[in-house]
């Protein structure tokens, strides 16, 4: 495809409580075929998305929490996560899942897919998009 | 202990239809009656049988209407919300000239009263939604 | 005559959880359920303000809900007890009526 | 009927942005027939419910808040509204609808249905109810 | 310039279609380009012929659905959500042995590849939600 | 390279305006749709941080949400401008990109 544009996918959203970060992703995994320069924010509640240890057997519900850790597959490897978010709600790096990638660009090397910015280096992210698509 | 339960948002778009769900097998399970659940906004649309979840994921819909059949729950479907958002059944089709119905097994159409009915008559009323 | 009240959304979100602890009366419970639990942890922006506002008040939090989110119960603030469906059936049982903040 | 309970429909949402506030309408104005106790409440974004004025046209969506004011003909006649919403909010009473009832037992003279309460006294009326239902 | 629209909420429920609809018109009579409106989420269910709003109440299926005629504008369903919703067209309804279908005229079902499409494909794409 | 935000949440129940206004660059427009509207008038509990947050950001309100919500221009805070949805539409065209905060 001749022209990439850099699409971004903003999760603000807690998961289970409703369903927006779930069907977040299955557009992500869909996008993921279209070659487009892609990454995702994680900022406000949508930092809870990214926790380990999501246990969904007594609820009831769709554990989609491991789909995370496919997106390397997807080459998506940019998910960016805001450290005021993680701050506020007394969360640290340790609380989330350990999502890596490998770099074809360097021996298939394991890299996290996780970057932790700043809400001002959030606003650098999101300033440097074409399509931002909110969920 | 009579329960009267309304659910007030969809299913999968909202956890509230399964909260509910399970809140009724227990209140069941501990002995208690489950005199009526009530859909009313957007709940009504747990009851379509035209839904086809992923074939991983909980089927909801089909999950009420088992557990109605084996505990003879009434579950009612609100009419007023239920015409805004495109749920009949073959009666309320007929007298409205749609071509088609989508309720599911186990649910039936009423109106507004029945969740008045259900407050005045239950012990406990408690609402699942957003 | 005290009331259960349930609360479903996250309060770093939504209002509705501090709103819910300003109108309670002592001998009341507040039950946290879905999103709701993320305001039964320990060491958020939040804690202070909860604690602060739920005195007399007896808080729960829903188990069930707490494990779907990954939430260790070591990490829930103290003097919240978490409950499995059959103690939400109890709470609302043992309470004289049951407040749901939507 | 022999048994009459006390309801309180609690309203907590602004009205248009979702549907809450008018389908809340549609229930008491049903249950106004089953002569129970009936109260509303008012409080955080549902005071913005009664704000005087609403035009929709120009939005495209259909105004409701006439409704308001013939509450007093079903015999909804507690229309409980707290102080520090309105405050928060930068409103007065003069922003909301004048809504009156006719009390029958005082030769039908004309009495405001609105009950201005502090948030402790929202408290209390939440506490003195049989059947809350929230929207 | 060129818009592609995304509706995430169901009609009545939120404002999101309403908005989206009223924003489609504007940019239409400015000479804009509307090249596609992709109906996500709860937004699957503006798309059923199902409903019977009130009669004083605006006909939000209806309103599309002549715009759509007026305009030759591309309204898509997303398949993925529209199936948990139970919103199908007749060839969905063959494929998952269902016995009715419920899409309006005016509305196709495809896959999210349609909403990626639009983004790459267009100079604004703008979110109605929740 | 400037980006036109939308929100359409009441700031009084719901984060999402104050999280948006955080989020901007110099040289931004913020249009306030729906119930985000209210977060739009002077004199409440959230106008100063409103204010204090909007620094070098341009903030528009659709008139159409305001009247249906019964809300007089004349409340609205200095220096926040109505527009009509044929203004909407400029906003975005003139913007390099639209992020919608939902």
């Amino acid at each position: 495809m001749s022209e990439v544009k850099k699409f971004l996918y903003v999760n603000r959203k807690a998961p289970y409580g409703t369903i927006y970060a779930q069907e977040s992703l299955e557009v992500v995994l869909i996008g993921a075929a279209f070659d487009q320069d892609v990454s995702m924010a994680f900022l406000d509640d949508g930092v809870f998305q990214l926790t380990k240890g999501q246990d969904t057997k007594e609820a009831g519900l769709k554990n989609f929490s491991p789909t995370f850790r496919a997106l390397g597959d997807y080459e998506v490897t940019k998910l960016y996560v805001e450290q005021e978010s993680l701050d506020e709600r007394g969360l640290t790096l340790d609380d989330l899942q350990d999502i890596q990638y490998e770099d074809e660009d360097d021996d298939y090397a394991e890299k996290p897919s996780i970057i932790v910015v700043s809400r001002a280096g959030m606003a650098d992210v999101m300033a440097d998009q074409d399509v931002v698509l909110s969920f | 202990m009579k329960f009267g339960i309304v659910v007030s948002e969809g299913p999968y778009t909202h956890q509230a239809s399964d909260s509910a769900y399970n809140f009724v097998k227990a209140a069941l399970a501990k002995g208690h009656e489950v005199a009526r659940v009530f859909f009313y906004h957007d709940g009504v649309n747990v009851g379509t049988r035209l839904s086809v979840p992923p074939q991983d994921d909980r089927q909801i819909q089909e999950q009420w209407t088992a557990l109605a059949k084996e505990h003879d729950l009434d579950l009612v479907i609100c009419i007023a919300a239920a015409q805004r958002r495109g749920l009949l059944d073959q009666n309320e089709a007929d007298r409205q000239g749609k071509d088609a119905n989508n309720i599911a097994e186990g649910f039936r159409i009423s109106g507004l009263g029945q969740l008045i009915e259900m407050g005045i008559q239950c012990d406990r009323t408690i609402t699942f939604g957003d | 005559m005290a009331t259960l009240h349930t609360v479903n959304k996250s309060p770093f979100q939504n209002q509705t959880l501090l709103s819910c602890l300003q109108h309670t009366k002592s001998g009341d419970a507040v039950l946290l359920i879905e999103d709701g639990v993320y305001g039964a942890t320990k060491g958020t922006a939040l804690s202070d303000a909860v604690t602060g506002l739920s005195a007399g008040v007896k808080l729960y939090v829903l188990g069930s809900d707490l494990a779907a989110r990954g939430i260790d119960v070591a990490k829930l603030g103290k003097d919240i007890t978490s409950v499995d469906y059959a103690g939400f059936v109890d709470l609302v049982a043992d309470h004289d009526r049951t407040q749901n903040w939507l």
